[in-house]
């Protein structure tokens, strides 16, 4: 382990590597370009293909045809690029292909303020695909946590075979802070699970024992089927209601199950509170700061940053919050994760506190609101 | 499981009988196109293992659910970017595209005009059919102009796309028209297609007799076979000029373009390995 | 006023040109190649253009076109063309062009099952673009219902200067039902409000006075700017922070402000209610018949059928259902607008009924799931 | 407010000095691109509330900032479609495309591609710095082989796309190359692809001193002016084979292609007309 000052596309870039990255496909798209960039130079000395794409399209699809091919595969866009791959993440879902999306946010919507950031993608980054399942999501608020995160975001997907989304936004992107960067081999690495069936008796989608199918891939001799109709175990088209049941529900579980395994946060004085302070990305910085700000005025204040929105642990922060009165959700865009929260905390009062801002939303300004409903 | 054809070993035999409508010309587009890797592969030039279809949605992009090798059957328009990163981590694997003049040259046209530009290493099959059929007949940009289609029902007032003149453009190593009224020639062109680096572009002329030969009036199988063989003209190394789409005046079919201009991969490994002494790649 | 009978699509179809349609563009997709190919019938007799384009992406940015050319203007899709066209729809909700997405569901994700039946792109119709504003969402359950929220879909879109998205499925698509068609002059029919200043004078993006900017168009004489960037009132580049905040309350405010405006549902029983079956589109047909059986078995059952999904009219909702001791959400889903209506009924039990089926799920799957919890 | 400028009729005073690096080429050709329209205005074959602007995203698109026309600055690659639905729906407007060659070429291929197949109603302006200007100088499909850009550190390994060829071979009306270094030459260009139906494409070589000029070592606006200057050679009705892209070798400038085919909206109005004796459109 060594300590690097990196920001955090740098970071997302570097620990892709020691994820065992083999394939970057992208398109250039502020506030991203910089780990594309950063990747093309150092990706191909640990034997990695860099490609750039004629766009966001091609791009993702190259990163399943990659992933199919046995690499490890990511790209990485912000908003225009992320709504043009969404099609293919639908692709990826129903074909359990493991990749990473860096989704570096910005101002939107549309072109919106390209080189400013928000949060106003966090409901997109897992309802945004067709098909209506789950796409796990990652969000981080430091350069450290874009470096663990995307170690994470690695392994999410190859051990449950699904696209992962690692969202973070353009503070976090351009920020620089102490990374401890940590080897290969101080860093736990999962890799998908291999079939063990003869060549002839592969199955492509039979989860075997569990919700997860070992996945072969191109080259080996299995003669697997990537299929993106509605299927069988075998991958052959199968048009009917037990059959879309079957896969869907197995598609579904293999994710929201894994909740709990999945879920990461950070938390401040959340032993002893009253007020809680929720968020996640760059808005838990200021975020933190205000839950200090209020303890110090007497208010039993805490903070509770989510470093994984989806799926969404819902006994797991009902839990968390459990002798918390009041539940404020700050976000950097109209209230939109707070739609999630106040359906699973029910019998608490959940405020939203939506501040816009082109970069941090100041400590203040949500002191500011959380005052005003104290 | 008793094999009783020939061509059975590269065939999901359980999947058989296909899709296809009665007398589609996409039956004897994949024979063709089996019996030449079956060719190669005897020739030790292919690995059956090593040889991977892709296609994305349509009659043809269905070409991938029967062949025994690795396939996938993607989304619209977009096979190509998947295959390209196929072969970029696999160098062995034959890549093979199959997709019919709308999944190609119409929502895929970005990427195959990208892929031809990079010369990049695929075998791209567009079989041709002249209309939409899978979802009942609509516009495509290879149905000739002025035909009455479901979604030009006044006639349709746009050019034909020329995809022939398109790739010999765009500098693929190799480009043929072919004809599936002419089995024989087309498994020669794709056997020899298969032999190429860099993008190899087959269009395959077909018969959609249920929805293209609505269109223009015959539904008989036999009778629309019959009507595109009378059109299509085998000449041996045409030029560019002679490539021109029209159906009323018919098709030349052959060879366009053959050159063997470095490919993609070539190119991308030299540059790096350059920077690397060849150690990383 | 006359009767025919019609399938959902066909409504859809013959409601948009009374609704005043003069440019529908599109790509041929399952289940809504048949509205495309009635209007290229149809639409040029009425003086309206109907072009094919090359992918789902070039029909969506040629109906935003058209419609700053000052057409009504609509295209309808599925999943995996609703998902390619998000970028645009991002586009016409920041440049304030009004214009109606046709979005027939099928089964998904992917590919899925292009002929078959589904609801699971309800929260993508309106979280699926970056950006994190909102889309009204309106959804039919029979052809004359298709008809008519196809006119309404047109009044909003051009009442607010907002895309719409009328979301249908494909048993509605292709249901007959006996259809009330009526004629233009029997149709309110709301045209987008025109700018009253001298030429030099106009400003896009001033709403002059409430929250909706008068629409000038493309040779008026206006020089009208067309603008993806954040912008101020007269289109300039702005990236400030309180340009963005001014920008996206505005854009916000005037979709969620006309929640009860836009809000329609119908109901059975509702007045004398415990147990509620809340549902949308083909589903609800069979949550009506459900709620009959469970009234016969003495159980006080009703069914509220929602038709404006989004913005979802809270107080409304709440209202409706405020006597109900328990309410069920059936969708034929894994459970998606279930997360909307559980955070809006909080001190009511609500439970989520997902039934996925290719088809419309069976009125006694929805009692054998009620029966369980009654 | 005053007068200043023969152009300030066209253009938005107040949003003037423009987001242009200092010695980029744009500048240049939006005054030949103004001066034409303006000659094309005084001679009445325009009128200037029928003139627009669309471009999608990158240096070249915000051009549609400045003008005083109706404008649309809308999404990377998509201003084609926009614009051919306002022309047809409004077939008395002019719509003038600006893009860079990302634009246009990379992300926006397929719309271009597509449009020379219809031979839709536009004037397509392709300005080409070979890169990525915009978000800091990434691989364009212009960029010369061999060099290094932000991501290919290790030279790119891709042939460039010359886009002239691509218009010709699928049949726009009128294809001309000019360059911002032949500021007079690049008006009567603009000049004459106004006047023109059908589909005209103007691919305009230009400099970016801050990016390209940064890879290829000429940082100095003047150096890089004066070596594409050097690099471009006029020629009067040049062949096709005269297009080759190569920018060790240089660039012939010129019009590749002018012909009058009936354009787009000639060909689908008369199909409709047909059918509904013209009174319907």
């Amino acid at each position: 382990m060594r300590y690097e000052y990196l920001t955090g596309n740098i970071a997302i870039a570097e620990a892709s590597i020691v994820s065992g990255l083999k394939f970057y496909a992208g398109y250039p798209i502020t506030p991203t370009s910089d780990i594309f960039e950063h990747l093309a130079r150092e990706l191909p000395k640990y034997g990695g293909h860099v490609i750039q794409f004629e766009d966001e399209i091609a791009s993702i699809n190259a990163v399943v045809g990659a992933s199919w091919a046995c690499a490890k595969a990511m790209t990485a866009t912000s908003g225009p690029g992320f709504s043009l791959m969404l099609e293919a993440l639908s692709l990826a879902v129903i074909t359990e292909t493991p990749l990473v999306v860096a989704y570096v946010m910005r101002t939107g919507p549309s072109t919106g303020v390209p080189t400013r950031s928000g949060q106003y993608d966090v409901l997109q980054s897992t309802y945004g695909f067709h098909g209506g399942l789950v796409i796990p999501v990652l969000a981080p608020s430091t350069p450290q946590e874009a470096y663990d995160l995307t170690v994470k975001a690695f392994n999410i997907s190859e051990k449950l075979r699904t696209p992962v989304v690692l969202l973070s936004d353009a503070v976090v992107a351009h920020t620089y802070g102490k990374v401890a960067i940590r080897e290969r081999s101080e860093v736990e690495i999962v890799d998908r699970s291999k079939p063990s069936t003869p060549l002839s008796e592969y199955r492509p989608y039979d989860p075997v024992d569990g919700l997860v199918p070992p996945m072969a891939c191109f080259g080996e001799g299995y003669s697997v089927l990537v299929e993106s109709l509605t299927h069988d175990e075998r991958g052959y088209y199968a048009p009917r209601s037990d059959a879309q049941r079957k896969l869907m529900w197995r598609l579904y579980r293999k994710i929201t199950e894994s909740s709990g395994k999945l879920f990461d946060y950070s938390s401040l004085y959340l032993d002893d509170c009253d007020v809680a302070l929720v968020s996640y990305g760059s808005t838990a910085l200021s975020t933190q700061v205000a839950a200090k700000t209020l303890r110090e005025r007497g208010v039993r204040a805490c903070s509770l940053k989510l470093k994984t929105l989806f799926p969404i642990y819902e006994e797991g922060i009902s839990k968390l919050l459990k002798n918390v009165e009041k539940v404020f959700v700050v976000e950097n865009n109209v209230g939109l994760y707070y739609r999630e929260l106040r359906g699973i905390l029910k019998d608490r009062d959940v405020v939203s506190v939506p501040l816009i801002d082109l970069d941090v939303p100041l400590p203040q300004e949500v002191v500011g609101v959380v005052d005003k409903w104290l | 499981m008793a094999v009783t054809h020939p061509l059975d070993p590269y065939l999901r035999v359980d999947r058989i009988p296909t899709m296809w409508c009665p007398g589609c010309g996409l039956g004897i587009a994949l024979g063709a196109i089996l019996r030449a890797i079956d060719r190669r592969i005897e020739e030790g030039l292919l690995k059956k293992e090593n040889i991977a279809f892709v296609g994305g949605i349509g009659c043809t992009a269905r070409m991938t659910l029967y062949p025994y090798f690795d396939s996938a059957h993607v989304i619209h328009g977009r096979a190509i970017p998947f295959a390209i990163a196929v072969k970029v981590v696999k160098p062995e694997m034959k890549m093979v595209i199959v997709g019919g003049d709308g999944d190609i040259a119409a929502i895929g046209g970005n990427h195959l005009l990208h892929a031809l530009k990079r010369n990049a290493d695929l075998l791209v099959i567009m079989v041709n059919n002249m209309t939409y059929g899978m979802t009942g007949g609509q516009l495509a940009p290879t149905t000739p102009r002025g035909l009455y289609t479901t979604t030009t029902p006044y006639g349709n007032p746009e050019r034909e796309l020329n995809v022939i003149k398109l790739a010999a453009a765009l500098g693929a190593n190799y480009v043929a028209r072919s004809s599936i009224t002419h089995p024989q020639l087309l498994e020669r062109t794709i056997y020899k297609a298969l032999a190429k680096r860099g993008l190899a572009f087959v269009e395959v002329l077909s018969t959609c007799p249920e929805i293209f030969g609505r269109h223009i009036g015959l539904r008989n199988p036999v009778d629309l076979y019959m009507e595109l063989k009378k059109k299509v003209t085998v000449k041996t190394n045409p030029s560019i000029e002679e490539s021109d789409y029209d159906w009323g005046r018919g098709f030349v079919i052959g060879e366009f373009v053959d050159r063997d201009e470095p490919g993609f991969l070539d190119t991308y490994r030299e540059y790096i390995s350059k920077s690397f002494g060849g150690g990383a790649v």
